[in-house]
């Protein structure tokens, strides 16, 4: 796949507009885990946008956001920053070829003080 | 009488196509209707009623009758007339709709002669077609009809295999002879054992019994004024359904067309159903729905008789008891306002 | 039968160059109706009008065509010129063979036959022609301004200052408007109320200018210059014309728990009051919801503290009915509740205020009288963090998708004032984009910045949360790439304005239109800025589109140049193409009425002898002098009953035929 | 059923609406630039396009013209606020029905031309003209009796 | 259907004895079994022809327009079709709803008359449906068909419920369709140009400008019909085999465009069995397609899809879809 295609994919996958963006960094000023980050949500948006997949697949920023979602609620331009990078995570996913869990996996791992975001947030993390 | 093979009808009919026009019941879009034979198009003589009657072989809905030419402040008459001399077949005509003809001819031939018609209709031989199988709307017998031997100047039969054929007169004879190749002579045995199982049926039909003896110039006055009318015609649209399928109806509106180059005057069928039908300059003659209803009838029941010997303007087709939107027609009036024999 | 003349042009070489003018002049003369035809080198000089002028008289013209430039260029001339000679100027039609033919075909030949073509359309089009005239209509001389703010303040001194009677309606009950609650105003630093009162009492003190406060519109009928608007004047209990303004009734009413509204609610006020000092008119108003009399009966302290007599308890709403020539709208905004930003704490921190709110706290008049002090605790903030767009250029549902225009001018005024009064303070400002233009206002801004040291941070605040008593405002600082989290005492929000939602009762009334976000609809973008589509209906201030104070008067005064101009005439001309209905063959269906974007047609119940019965019918009626011949009711009438007069639909059918002729 | 053959080197008619306010002025605007355009393109002027009524449509396919094309304000600068907004939805509904009974699609078209863009208008009708050029005469709307006799 | 008859026939005869309403409008029996005819009924003695059968298909609400104008109140019976023209004639005003009572009335479908002789039954005396079977008599004999294939066209497709109701009598419910209304006109725009210029040739060819379609559709309440009216540049009256019939009807549809409620009538009611509920279908399409779903007659109030717009309309060119 080309970078152009693959920018055109991860686009669809995450069904926002980038161009949307106005740029206010809104996203990042929510994010709980910012400091994680090494591209910020906004930058996902921006270098989406300006075709640079390459280095959004390099980041290590899919893995530490959390997707709380708050970047996606809080968006005044109805952009979801949050489902650009589930998009990159899962083009990274899938070009390994496995769930880094499956279904089966998540019944050993409940136990009450489990919150079940928290296993939601990973089940989304690590599936394609 | 003769007789031919319905599988070889098509070869007759292309035998007469050579010398002449033949109008024929033709399907086309799933509606039969007569029109000019051709190679490939489908016949349908088995069914019984057309949706228009066969009355446009010699009286079209759409004429053109002359044309003005314009040329500056200049007006030209010109006569666009072209006079069809060819011989002409209406194929295929039921006793109703042969009856109608009698009753147009009345209308169109008598002076002043509608040229236009008169013109087509003695180009024309008709070749009639007896029913076997009439249905519940026909009641071509209450107007002393015999449909099982439909007058004309050939009449056919469909039986079994065969279509058997009469020739009734001259132009009959002559229509015959250029057929000869084809037909081959035979009995009348088959004839008449149809002919009289259809007379059993006939008398078994819902509306066999239907009393037109009120119908009389007499009675015009006080059928005229029936209150029965309101009730009998409440439910009609105002639409020409009725009109336009009745083999009887022959009224025209003449109108202009603009061309480019000046005006063509055309004459097409109109409907006394129509709230501008005979619209003049004061306004309209009938203003009501009721009104124009009870001319329908009371036209082909009271008034063309008291005109034509005691003819009826109507045959008993059934056309627009099949085909008004409302279930309205003819039989109801003559029901409710002729009393019905016991 | 008509006489047609018609007149082919040359336009010097213009047209004939291209195009035999003797050879169309030719070719039309035996055409239906014509009985003249010649040429001329320049039909729209002295020579070629008396040309026309006297052909008409000569040959008794009833219709002329001219073949000549667009209809754009000389229809007016040559209308005229047929009026001149007696002629009805409706009778007129122009074949566009310059711009249409000569100047676009080369060959002679092509352009000759197409001019021929494009004159026998006219022609054709001539045949059914009917002479037309402008209908007359009084024009009341009185205006009607809705909304008591600075935009209608300044309409209305502009249209009495030439002579004509104005009626403010305020809903509230003084005007003043938004202006008044104002402290300062940018770029001047200005004192607001010190040049917004001496207009009020001006207001006040004109002989032509009558005040309703506390008052709303009901009903509208009429059209422009012949408006009918019943006003509800509002029971205030207090007698207008007896009330000195004195506040002993303020004093004594025991009843002072009512949340004062002209403070943005963040103080208390009685239950009978003057919503401000300089009010205009200067008169108390009970609240009945808070007033213990109305509520109970019993009490009555205000009524025995009055010297003047003016408590009157009885008090009902009252309408009067007046007649105007032409409306004023000016009803305003206000700032978007902010209910749907839970991410800013604004419901739950007293500390979290809106900009309007700080305007009332940094006013000498306000709850503070002018110190900054913070709501909870009555604290000086030492950290004070604003945030702008705050609702503003928002898609995703909550806010409004325009830019307010106003924010980034008064943020900038804040943080100054702030950082000049107390220098000690700390101010932030977190912003997407700085808008500035403006005369002298992005100077300011850079003041702000340069002079007063404001940190302004490019950025958006995710949350903002207490922490111990600390409001914790975390946003993003884009230029560095990170985030920043800002211990501050006080946060102050640009709330994004919207326009006063009682607007879209108004134009429902007016038929005037309205877009999506509320705004009025002017009448053309660029060149009929403040004239709504319906005529003698006009558009000042925010209730158009965001804009600050100087805009807004602006738009006032050429509001109030507008309604001078209609109303000193006696009566207006109105279009004569203009839509009518055949009464015979409308319906009633109401189709036409609803596409009409005038509000031109209206329903009548009529008696008509039809085929010798009478009958009674729904039919259509235009008003002549509201529709502006569109002819967009033509189109949904489906029985053809609606025709536009000058463009029916027999004359272009006509047309059309003749071009198919070709 | 009628027949018409389609003649050598054919000539598109072609009828085309033009709103006063914008396309009209357009259309002179191409004509005082001097932006040539083919002669068989004849305009008639309508206060709005909403005035154009679906009939005048039709009425011009019945007398034979080959194209008919529509040409308003821009969409939100209507002279009369609203005006093509009805046009638009009423052409694409009629549009859409004629190409249903068969009707070539090309036949008919709706464009925005502001009195400003003379070389819009030019192009427009230059691209129309050639379009309905290859479809060649309008056989199935037009009506015979119309020539006859010429 | 003789259980609903009945009930129907009990409220008139209340409704007419109590003087509630001056008339009932509903059907009266006719010549055969399967010809009733719409009537109007003024009195208990005049209720002794009251029929609602299988083949009462009429719509009767045009019938208000004029039964609304009369003194007194006027009874109906509508089937849940039928509601949506009455509801998008008191929409145009042309129904005075105050003076008309709305019974609501049970529909299982409605007979096709001409569906049946089509399968060659002639001389039809008896028709009796019982479930999904329908015993035919005839004069030649007996046969059952079954009732999907012998429906009215309108009914095949119709899951239409009742908008309008003062009272009903519904003491059946009926199964919903699981049916494409849009099937067939889907078919068509499959089609070539080509194809489909062919087919409405044909078919409209057949028409003979009866003016039943016009005179029956409950959108086409013009006091005055353009193609009546000489003023109106379009009136004709010729059947010419060459353009006028095309022009009436693509007039007609499009007159008739956002206001028509898909009731079949015109199908019904064409002499010579052309598919014109096929050209309205194709506007309702469009519409539901290119402005949003949109069913004329749901509602009395409110704007139709051809006097309203939104400023992100299609343009006509993208709305026309890439056929074949």
């Amino acid at each position: 796949m080309t970078v152009k295609e693959q920018c055109e994919n991860v686009k669809r996958m995450s069904g926002t507009d980038v161009r949307k963006c106005m740029k206010c960094g809104k996203c990042s000023g929510r994010c709980p885990a910012f400091h994680e980050m090494d591209i910020k949500p906004h930058q996902f948006v921006s270098l989406l946008a300006q075709g640079r997949i390459e280095e959004l697949l390099k980041s290590e920023a899919i893995w530490s956001c959390l997707s709380c979602m708050a970047c996606v609620e809080r968006c005044p331009r109805a952009v979801a920053p949050a489902a650009v990078i589930e998009a990159v995570r899962d083009t990274v996913i899938r070009a390994q070829g496995a769930n880094g869990m499956k279904a089966e996996d998540i019944p050993p791992m409940v136990d009450e003080l489990i919150p079940q975001q928290l296993l939601m947030s990973a089940y989304r993390k690590y599936n394609k | 009488m003769y007789r031919i093979k319905k599988t070889d009808l098509n070869a007759l009919y292309a035998a007469i196509a050579k010398t002449s026009g033949l109008f024929i019941p033709i399907r086309r879009a799933d509606e039969v209707n007569f029109a000019v034979w051709g190679e490939g198009k489908e016949v349908s003589l088995e069914t019984l009623k057309t949706v228009k009657s066969p009355k446009n072989a010699f009286f079209p809905q759409t004429e053109n009758m002359m044309k003005f030419k314009t040329e500056g402040k200049s007006v030209e008459v010109v006569d666009i007339r072209t006079e069809d001399k060819r011989p002409f077949v209406v194929f295929g005509v039921k006793a109703c709709d042969v009856k109608a003809f009698e009753v147009l001819d009345r209308v169109f031939l008598a002076e002043p002669v509608d040229t236009f018609y008169q013109s087509r209709r003695n180009a024309i031989t008709v070749v009639s077609l007896a029913c076997s199988r009439p249905e519940e709307s026909c009641f071509c017998t209450a107007f002393g009809i015999d449909p099982t031997a439909p007058e004309g100047d050939v009449t056919t039969w469909l039986d079994g295999e065969y279509l058997y054929w009469r020739a009734n007169n001259q132009k009959g004879e002559a229509l015959t002879e250029k057929l000869a190749s084809l037909l081959e002579k035979c009995g009348e045995e088959a004839v008449e054992a149809q002919r009289s199982q259809t007379k059993e049926i006939l008398k078994r039909l819902p509306l066999a019994a239907l009393d037109l003896s009120r119908f009389k110039e007499e009675n015009l006055n006080e059928l005229f004024n029936d209150p029965r009318w309101a009730e009998l015609s409440e439910a009609c649209l105002g639409c020409g359904a009725c009109t336009f399928v009745c083999p009887t109806c022959q009224c025209f509106d003449i109108r202009d067309f603009k061309t480019n180059s000046g005006v063509i005057r055309y004459r097409c069928w109109d409907s006394c159903m129509y709230s501008d039908f005979t619209l003049m300059a004061h306004g309209n003659s009938r203003t009501t729905q009721m009104q124009r209803y009870r001319q329908r009838f009371m036209h082909k029941l009271v008034y063309y008789p008291a005109q034509n010997g005691g003819l009826y303007s109507c045959v008993g087709c059934g056309r627009c008891v099949n085909k008004c939107p409302q279930n309205l027609n003819i039989v109801k009036v003559i029901k409710t306002l002729g009393g019905e024999k016991s | 039968m008509q006489r047609i003349g018609v007149f082919i042009c040359w336009c010097g070489s213009n047209i004939a160059a291209t195009v035999d003018v003797e050879r169309v002049a030719d070719a039309v003369k035996k055409d239906q109706g014509v009985v003249y035809s010649a040429t001329y080198q320049y039909m729209c000089s002295e020579n070629g009008q008396q040309l026309i002028k006297n052909a008409i008289k000569e040959h008794s013209l009833t219709g002329i065509v001219v073949g000549s430039c667009s209809p754009r260029m000389h229809e007016a001339t040559f209308r005229k010129t047929a009026e001149a000679a007696g002629l009805n100027s409706y009778m007129v039609e122009i074949a566009n063979i310059r711009e249409h033919c000569s100047w676009i075909h080369k060959d002679r030949e092509e352009a000759t036959e197409k001019a021929i073509i494009l004159v026998r359309t006219a022609i054709a089009k001539v045949n059914l022609n009917a002479p037309l005239s402008a209908g007359e209509s009084p024009v009341i001389k009185r205006a009607l301004v809705i909304g008591g703010g600075i935009a209608g303040i300044q309409a209305a001194l502009d249209i009495a200052e030439a002579g004509f009677e104005v009626d403010i309606v305020e809903k509230n009950a003084t005007i003043g408007g938004r202006m008044a609650q104002i402290d300062k105003t940018f770029p001047t630093l200005d004192c607001s109320a010190c040049i917004l009162t001496p207009k009020m009492v001006d207001c006040a003190q004109n002989e032509k200018i009558d005040i309703l406060s506390y008052s709303e519109v009901e009903e509208v009928k009429g059209f422009v210059g012949n408006f009918s608007v019943k006003i509800k004047r509002k029971a205030r209990f207090v007698d207008e014309k007896k009330c000195t303004g004195c506040k002993l009734c303020m004093e004594k009413c025991p009843s002072k728990k009512g949340l004062d509204e002209f403070n943005m609610k963040l103080n208390k006020r009685p239950a009978i009051y003057i919503p401000f000092a300089q009010a205009i008119p200067n008169v108390a108003v009970i609240d009945p919801e808070q007033c213990i009399k109305l509520k109970t009966g019993k009490c009555g302290l205000c009524q025995k503290v009055c010297g003047a007599g003016a408590i009157d308890y009885t008090q009902k709403d009252e309408y009067i009915e007046r007649g105007y020539g032409a409306i004023v709208v000016a009803t305003g905004f206000k700032p978007i509740e902010l209910n749907a930003f839970n991410e800013f704490g604004y419901s739950e921190n007293q500390d979290v205020i809106t900009s309007l709110e700080l305007e009332r706290i940094m006013n000498a008049a306000g709850p503070t009288n002018g110190v900054l002090l913070r709501p909870s605790d009555g604290e000086h903030p030492k950290v004070i963090t604003f945030i702008q767009c705050v609702g503003s250029r928002d898609t995703s549902g909550c806010g409004k998708p325009y830019c307010s225009k106003i924010c980034c001018m008064y943020t900038a005024k804040h943080a100054m004032l702030i950082r000049e009064k107390y220098p000690d303070t700390e101010v932030h400002v977190f912003y997407i984009d700085v808008r500035t233009p403006g005369k002298n206002y992005d100077e300011f801004f850079r003041r702000a910045v340069e002079q007063y040291g404001v940190d302004y941070i490019k950025g958006m605040v995710g949350k903002v949360y207490n922490e111990n008593g600390k409001l914790m405002v975390q946003g993003s600082n884009l230029i560095d790439n990170e985030q920043v989290l800002i211990e501050s005492d006080l946060v102050v929000l640009a709330a994004a304005i919207e326009p006063e939602p009682s607007v879209r009762k108004i134009a429902t009334l007016l038929t005037a239109s309205i877009d999506t976000n509320n705004f009025l609809t002017e009448s053309h973008a660029k060149l009929r800025p403040v004239e709504s589509p319906t005529a003698g209906v006009y558009l000042a201030g925010v209730c158009q589109g965001p804009k600050d104070i100087p805009e807004t008067v602006s738009q006032a005064s050429a509001c109030a140049a507008k309604v001078i101009g209609l109303l000193v005439k006696d009566k207006l001309k109105t279009n004569p193409c203009v839509a009518s209905a055949n009464e015979t063959m409308c319906n009633g269906c109401s189709q036409c009425a609803s596409v009409c974007p005038y509000g031109a047609i209206t329903y009548v119940e009529k008696e008509l002898r039809v085929d010798g019965k009478t009958e009674l019918r729904r039919i259509a009626s235009v008003n002549p002098a509201v529709c502006q011949g569109c002819g967009a009711c033509t189109v949904t009438c489906p029985s053809g009953a609606m025709d536009l007069k000058g463009f029916s639909s027999k004359q272009i059918m006509s047309e059309v035929e003749e071009i198919c002729k070709r | 059923m009628q027949e018409i053959t389609t003649k050598e080197g054919f000539v598109p008619n072609i009828v085309a609406f033009c709103c006063n306010w914008c396309s009209y002025a357009g259309a002179d605007l191409a004509g005082s630039s001097r932006l040539s355009y083919p002669a068989n393109v004849k305009i008639i002027r309508v206060p709005c396009s909403c005035r154009v009524n679906p009939m005048f449509v039709l009425k011009a396919f019945q007398r034979g013209a080959d194209g008919v094309i529509i040409c308003g304000c821009h969409p939100g600068d209507c002279h009369y606020v609203t005006g093509n907004y009805y046009t638009r939805r009423r052409m694409a509904m009629l549009f859409s029905f004629l190409d249903y009974l068969g009707i070539e699609r090309d036949r008919t078209r709706l464009e925005w031309v502001s009195a400003a863009e003379g070389a819009k208008f030019s192009a427009v009708m230059n691209d129309f003209v050639a379009k309905v050029t290859a479809l060649g005469e309008n056989k199935k709307l037009s009506d015979l009796r119309v020539k006859e006799g010429e | 259907m003789k259980e609903v008859e009945s009930k129907m026939l009990e409220r008139a005869k209340v409704l007419l004895e109590s003087g509630e309403v001056a008339r009932v409008i509903g059907w009266r029996k006719g010549a055969f079994c399967h010809d009733p005819e719409p009537a109007s009924f003024e009195s208990v003695d005049e209720l002794k022809d009251f029929v609602y059968d299988y083949f009462c298909g009429a719509n009767l609400s045009k019938y208000l327009i004029a039964e609304s104008k009369k003194e007194g109140k006027t009874a109906v019976f509508l089937k849940p079709c039928d509601t949506y023209s009455f509801n998008q004639l008191v929409k145009e005003h042309r129904i005075n709803r105050e003076k008309i009572h709305v019974i609501a009335v049970e529909c299982m479908a409605k007979l096709d008359i001409g569906k049946i002789k089509a399968k060659g039954l002639s001389a039809v005396t008896g028709v009796e449906v019982d479930g999904e079977q329908v015993k035919v008599q005839t004069l030649y004999g007996e046969a059952v068909l079954s009732k999907t294939e012998i429906v009215l066209a309108k009914c095949a497709t119709c899951n239409k419920t009742h908008q309008v109701k003062d009272e009903e009598i519904v003491l059946h419910e009926r199964p919903v369709r699981d049916v494409n209304r849009f099937a067939e006109v889907e078919a068509l725009e499959q089609m070539t140009a080509e194809e489909r210029f062919k087919f409405w040739r044909e078919q409209l060819s057949k028409c003979i400008r009866c003016n039943a379609c016009r005179n029956v559709c409950p959108a086409c309440s013009c006091i005055k019909c353009v193609f009546d009216n000489p003023q109106s540049g379009v009136a004709a009256k010729a059947n010419d085999d060459k353009f006028e019939e095309q022009l009436f009807h693509i007039i007609r549809a499009y007159h008739v465009a956002g206001r028509c409620t898909d009731c079949g009538e015109c199908s019904r009611v064409c002499p010579q069995g052309i598919p014109l509920h096929l050209l309205n279908r194709k506007f309702i399409k469009d519409i539901d397609e290119t402005y949003g779903e949109f069913q004329a007659g749901e509602s009395a109030e409110g704007k139709t899809p051809l006097t309203e717009y939104r400023e992100s309309d299609l343009e006509p060119k993208d709305v026309l879809k890439e056929g074949k």
